[in-house]
């Protein structure tokens, strides 16, 4: 097996007395889709903030490309090629789509900082990237407030792409969209794995979904990894056990249709 | 139905609507209201030779410092030790003209004298900065502990070194030193020479009335220039609306936040230093009281302005026509014989809420009423 | 032994450190602990406060300006009843016997705003305007009260605010609105060298005195800018009461017959070469 | 057809210049869940927001039995028993979970206001609620920040259904929710709707789910109604392709499997 | 694994660990230390018959209007206009009782005086209030507007009908009326009289020498009590908690939120009308410079004992605290003869950014980070 590009051992996270993370271990290989699986509250959330440096682990080492890292910031990590889109998108609703597409990386001739920014470049490509993913702003200079939750997941996910980061991290992308929309979004995943030089961590609750797309899977529960392996190493019904945090899916239906 | 399009939703709008949409709407409106009414209550005092020079003076000044807490502001911070700043940076000049540098390192010229405070007064504002942002507390409690803390500062320092709170009686310097009259000395004379060739700007024995500006109005004109250049076309302006809006996804987005805002801080020290260094200059004096409620004033002017509270929206140009709106109120008054110049707290209250008002209207407008 | 000097000032004006260094010199001469204090407020209420503070700390003797007997009485009172002596400075002296003071020394703000006064109106002045840098601070309007007492009009005063670019703009606006101004008194050093620049851009001829003294008020007035100030010479305001409390309590309560007017002297033209090199620190 | 709880008539809201609800027709009826669907940006959050109080119609009615109403404050809506749980969840992070539970509707002894708050009750209250619908908590007097995504939506639906209304309205209350949860949550849908005097207003992009449970449907697209009927008088695929806001669906799915 | 539960994932506390996670452990801390520190520096001075009333006077006064700019501040507002409201409320009541009732309704008494001017209070307060939740605006701004209106308001009113910025010299109300003792008067005489029987209280002559405490001490711990009930135990408490810690949440749960904001403005101009009658009637006078700058030391006892600046979290019993902390620094350079009153404002700013810190490092422990 290939080295991964990004490999997490033992990784524990304390917030006060809570136990978020509990031993952790998780390899990321690129050119495949790495489905995060399990219960709310298991610790995902928390898992890919520590690997894009938003937490700083309180046990456990971050390899990247084999050689220990330590992120002090978001920066750093963006830096070390990890792309993220949060679940609590980092979006900033009262700046023009433009200015959110490239907060942080503005186009600019001149020294970096005081450089001149170019917005008509910048209105175009903004514009570009989100139709490419199937959402067509009107306005590139309206405010991001005025716009619906899932258009603005669109904008947090058409902007991760863009700056291709050699990680993508994308925690419950779908869950606010529609069903054009996450079919997109899913299509817009297969195609960035294809490339084969990007790896894609994906967070999901729905079944389907993590289906489609992914060629190995982790599932978290209480803040352990209960189960990992590859698409075909599992089965379809383990699958749906491990993501209800150990619970039978099925039984859970059969509840549901006896009410 | 469904070949509507998504700009289907949204009205064309006429030149005039965008115009009164722009963020500075709202000041402006606010500030020809009040230009008009002090030019006709004054009988046109207030717009002699001698009004502009003055309302200009006061006016620069208050621009000066709400320019800075404007930009800080938009980056979702406060200042509250601005004043105490400018207490501290007067009297830090004043007492090295008086006294020598300190450690004994020999007399001081404005030069020395200027660039000693501001190292010192950046270094306050990146101390500032740094607890604001390292700590994660307010920075409205962490300037306020300075307010207190900086004017304690300065007055125990004149107390202990200059047993006065007042140093008067310096040379003028601005006979002397280029420098002292790039801050303390006049600009734009050739304006008034001009207005005075042409039979204008006579005094009471029809000499020559007014000679020039005050030097702070091109200060101000400057601040307000590369202030607006950075805000509007710089990344640096796109890091401070974006530092303003939302830190955590600005942070997570790779803005250097905290740079940005340790650098915000440091701009009002700036800012608050060249207030005080043109006071010092002009009038050769620095007292204990330099600057005392000027940071509630730049708060009030920047909001006047159209900064938004809680960051993220504001423009320059509206802090200048809040400076203008501002200035002419608190000076303006005093022109008005048949009003009680103890009207002029009043006054200020009203046209702060008045402009409030106006700015909050156009901000709906323009963010669809977030 | 330990004398406190409390006084009502924001801590801005220069008048008070000149007491303050009075107070401080005679303790060093006679080898006693001195400690000053104010409110910086304004409030008259917080300087009662402190007043009961000094108190409790049970010092040899009190210093206490008063320029609002009502507020201050009853802390004052409650002082000397408890056995510490106490002396009056500055304003106050009517009610100096009535809160139990020893004595008074100083001279009350109005007679000094009434004697500027005077001599203004002797010297021409018709109509005139008061500039007050602490509009609350009823020390300073009781010395333009007195100034258009003398001049037999009413109180015309603006609060020009302790910023020195506002006092003079709002100087020049006073005057440049009502052209009929020509006089000017100025309550405290730093307006009247603010004043004296306003005025002359103004243009105007206009006669302005002032109150207290810095090297900057004796220079306008050498140059003719600034007609005279009247000086309280302060100093003793601060040196004779410490000196009166350490003999009062060394020796069975030794005291001088009668009040002592520190004051008002003038200073003009006449006299302002001699007095220059001890303005702002001892005068 | 018996008379709807509450009907919707010719609702129109702009905001600005921008007109997010163009002309939409609603009837909810007591004992039937009712899925709201459509694409991103259709105007599901705003019709939602315009019946609970929110937001007041630029034009239109709402009538509650029979009855025109007009809502000035969500107060009036709590009152006329409509319920809601939003999408951006109405949870406040510093109080404890007990204290957001009863917020605004406490138990208290005393007059309204000054009473003094039975917080032994409350807090055995909230925990059993939360129980119910498949969340323990260990410790009602924790902060509610102090708490993972999916369990905040927990909390924000016990409280709902605990003050029982007779208009359940819940915008995309599973889209956060891990699959266990997600049934849970669904469970609760169908005991509601057994109870037969409680409407509820179900906003999901989630295509199997809205099937689980929906007896009626409305399809919003670009802020007007494009279909509306009960579930048996609609076509599985026809559903398909309205909650696509038209698009063919299949098309969608075969693409991406071609990637 | 999957039998390991929730509950196992958080660890057991001890009971000491359980104290100091309450949020008043961080302005308790910091309070022993100063007490502590100026109980030494003053030789006990600090602590005998007159300094504990002189201190409880000024922490009271301190107390009484940081407790109502507490409850607000933990709804998620400011009031800037607690200083000037004070001055107000003192020219009013002490105008009435110089000049008589307005309108030519005769003379005043304490009692119409006070409650004439109350009613004049809680009207401003609730416009303050109704401003703020009816525009939206940032009660920062809108109650900065307040501050320099009041403020002027006070001043003209002082100027045109009593030609003065003073009164005094009105009779001692004490002396007639139960109402006026009620808040000028003394207190816990009783305690003093008792610690005078036993041997204490003597002053130098050896008489009695403190008679009482001041009663707005009574005042101060009646409003800390009502204030702690409604808090902590009241369905109001729980809305003001709500209200500050998200509001748009809070509204749509039917927390009457503008009501509470409104409500709290007006119990912050109650406090600050209860502060001046205090002062009024105990010396029978008021100026126009009463409760300057109070405002904002009210804001930093608020935050000394732990309020939150952004709303939601902060408890009664803290800002008690504080306020002792406050007052005992305000009070200390008397305590501490080597050092020089000026660095009063320099004290105030070290205690103020210390107290600051402990109470952040409790709050993230206790609401886990956020
Ligand atoms: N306050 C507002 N001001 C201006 N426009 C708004 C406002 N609220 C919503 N909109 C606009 O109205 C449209 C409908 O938004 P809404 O939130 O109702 O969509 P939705 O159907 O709930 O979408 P989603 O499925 O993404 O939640 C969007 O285009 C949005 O930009
Ligand atoms: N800053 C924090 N302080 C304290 N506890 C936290 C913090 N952040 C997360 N937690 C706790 O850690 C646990 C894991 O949270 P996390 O957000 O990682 O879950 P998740 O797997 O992403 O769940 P979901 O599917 O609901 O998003 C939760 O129980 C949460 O309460
Ligand atoms: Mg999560
Ligand atoms: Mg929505």
């Amino acid at each position: 097996m290939a080295e991964p590009y990004v490999r997490l051992e033992n990784i524990v996270k304390r917030f006060g007395p809570f136990t978020a993370l509990n031993g952790v271990n998780l390899d990321v290989h690129s050119g495949e889709v790495h489905a995060l699986l399990g219960d709310n509250g298991a610790g995902k959330s928390t898992l890919i903030k520590v690997m894009s440096g938003v937490h700083a682990p309180s046990e456990g080492t971050i390899y990247v490309e084999g050689k220990p890292t330590v992120f002090n910031s978001p920066r750093d990590a963006t830096v070390a090629g990890i792309g993220t889109v949060y679940q609590d998108l980092a979006i900033n609703p009262l700046m023009s789509v433009t200015r959110n597409f490239f907060m942080g990386r503005e186009l600019y001739k001149g020294p970096r900082g005081l450089g001149i920014m170019k917005m008509g470049e910048m209105n175009e490509i903004a514009h570009d990237e989100m139709l490419k993913i199937g959402i067509d702003i009107s306005d590139p200079t309206q405010a991001v407030g005025t716009m619906s939750g899932g258009q603005r997941q669109t904008l947090a996910i058409a902007r991760a792409i863009h700056f291709g980061a050699k990680v993508l991290i994308l925690d419950e992308p779908t869950s606010a969209l529609g069903q054009k929309q996450q079919m997109g979004v899913l299509k817009t995943i297969k195609k960035v794995r294809k490339r084969g030089d990007i790896a894609v961590i994906f967070i999901t609750h729905n079944e389907i979904h993590s289906q489609l797309v992914a060629d190995r899977y982790t599932f978290l529960a209480l803040g352990q990894v209960i189960g990992a392996g590859k698409k075909d190493e599992l089965e379809h019904n383990e699958i749906r056990r491990l993501m209800a945090g150990g619970a039978e899916m099925r039984d859970l239906e059969q509840e549901l249709a006896d009410i | 139905m469904s070949d509507r399009n998504e700009s289907d939703r949204l009205q064309q709008e006429s030149t005039f609507q965008r115009l009164i949409r722009r963020p500075e709407a709202g000041s402006f409106a606010v500030m020809v209201v009040v230009l008009v009414l002090i030019a006709f209550a004054s009988n046109g005092n207030a717009m002699n030779a001698l009004g502009i020079k003055n309302n200009l003076s006061i006016i620069s000044q208050f621009g000066i410092i709400a320019t800075g807490a404007a930009l800080l502001m938009i980056a979702g911070e406060f200042d509250l030790s601005i004043g105490s700043m400018i207490g501290f940076a007067g009297m830090s000049m004043a007492m090295m003209l008086k006294w020598g540098l300190p450690f004994g390192l020999g007399e001081a010229t404005p030069f020395s004298a200027f660039f000693i405070t501001l190292a010192m007064t950046l270094s306050l504002g990146w101390l500032i900065g740094t607890i604001v942002v390292r700590s994660g507390l307010s920075s409205f409690i962490v300037s306020l502990g300075f307010l207190f803390g900086l004017r304690g500062v300065t007055e125990v320092t004149f107390r202990l070194i200059n047993q006065s709170t007042q140093i008067s009686g310096l040379q003028d310097f601005k006979e002397t030193s280029f420098f002292a009259r790039l801050f303390g000395g006049e600009s734009f004379g050739w304006f008034y020479d001009l207005a005075f060739a042409l039979g204008f700007n006579l005094n009471r024995r029809g000499e020559q009335w007014v000679t020039g500006l005050d030097a702070r109005v091109v200060w101000w004109m400057l601040v307000v220039l590369i202030a607006y250049i950075i805000l509007s076309r710089t990344q640096i302006g796109n890091w401070i609306y974006a530092t303003g809006d939302n830190k955590e996804s600005a942070r997570a987005n790779g803005v250097p936040v905290n740079r940005v805002k340790v650098g915000l801080f440091m701009t009002t020290a700036l800012c608050a230093t060249i207030f005080a260094a043109c006071q010092v200059f002009d009038t050769n004096t620095a007292d204990a009281a330099k600057g005392n409620l000027k940071e509630l004033e730049a708060i009030a002017i920047a909001v006047v302005g159209g900064i938004l509270m809680t960051g993220g929206f504001g423009s320059v140009i509206g802090v200048a026509f809040g400076a203008v709106t501002f200035g002419l109120v608190a000076n303006a008054v005093f022109y008005i014989p048949w009003i009680d110049g103890s009207f002029y707290r009043v006054f200020v209250g009203a046209v702060l809420l008045a402009a409030v008002f106006a700015n909050e209207r156009i901000r709906k407008r323009i963010t669809g009423g977030i | 032994e330990r004398y406190v000097m409390i006084t009502h000032t924001q801590g801005t004006d220069p008048f008070w450190p000149v007491v303050e260094k009075g107070g401080r010199d005679a303790a060093a001469a006679i080898g006693a602990e001195f400690e000053y204090n104010f409110a910086a407020s304004g409030d008259m209420s917080d300087m009662a406060k402190l007043i009961e503070a000094a108190t409790a700390t049970q010092p040899d003797g009190i210093i206490v300006s008063l320029p609002d007997a009502d507020a201050l009485g009853g802390a004052i009172k409650s002082a000397a009843d408890s056995g510490i002596p106490i002396v009056t400075i500055n304003s106050g002296l009517e009610s100096s016997k009535t809160v139990g003071a020893l004595m008074h020394v100083g001279q009350p703000e109005r007679l000094a705003g009434t004697s500027a006064g005077e001599r203004a109106k002797a010297e021409g002045v018709t109509k005139g305007l008061c500039l007050n840098q602490e509009a609350f601070n009823t020390a300073l309007v009781d010395r333009c009260s007195g100034y258009f007492d003398a001049l037999g009009a009413d109180l015309n005063q603006i609060d020009v605010s302790n910023d020195v670019a506002q006092i003079k703009t709002r100087t020049a606006a006073a005057i440049q609105a009502d052209p009929s101004i020509d006089g000017v008194l100025a309550v405290g050093p730093h307006v009247c060298e603010a004043a004296a620049e306003a005025i002359e851009e103004v243009g105007a001829d206009v006669h302005l005195s002032c109150f207290d003294m810095t090297p900057g008020v004796i220079n306008l007035i050498k140059d003719g800018k600034v007609q005279y100030t009247i000086d309280q010479q302060q100093r003793l305001q601060g040196y004779i009461p410490v000196i009166v409390l350490h003999l009062y309590n060394t020796n069975a309560g030794m005291l001088p017959g009668a009040n002592v007017p520190s004051g008002p002297g003038f200073v003009d033209a006449s006299n302002a070469a001699a007095v220059e090199s001890q303005a702002g620190v001892n005068r």
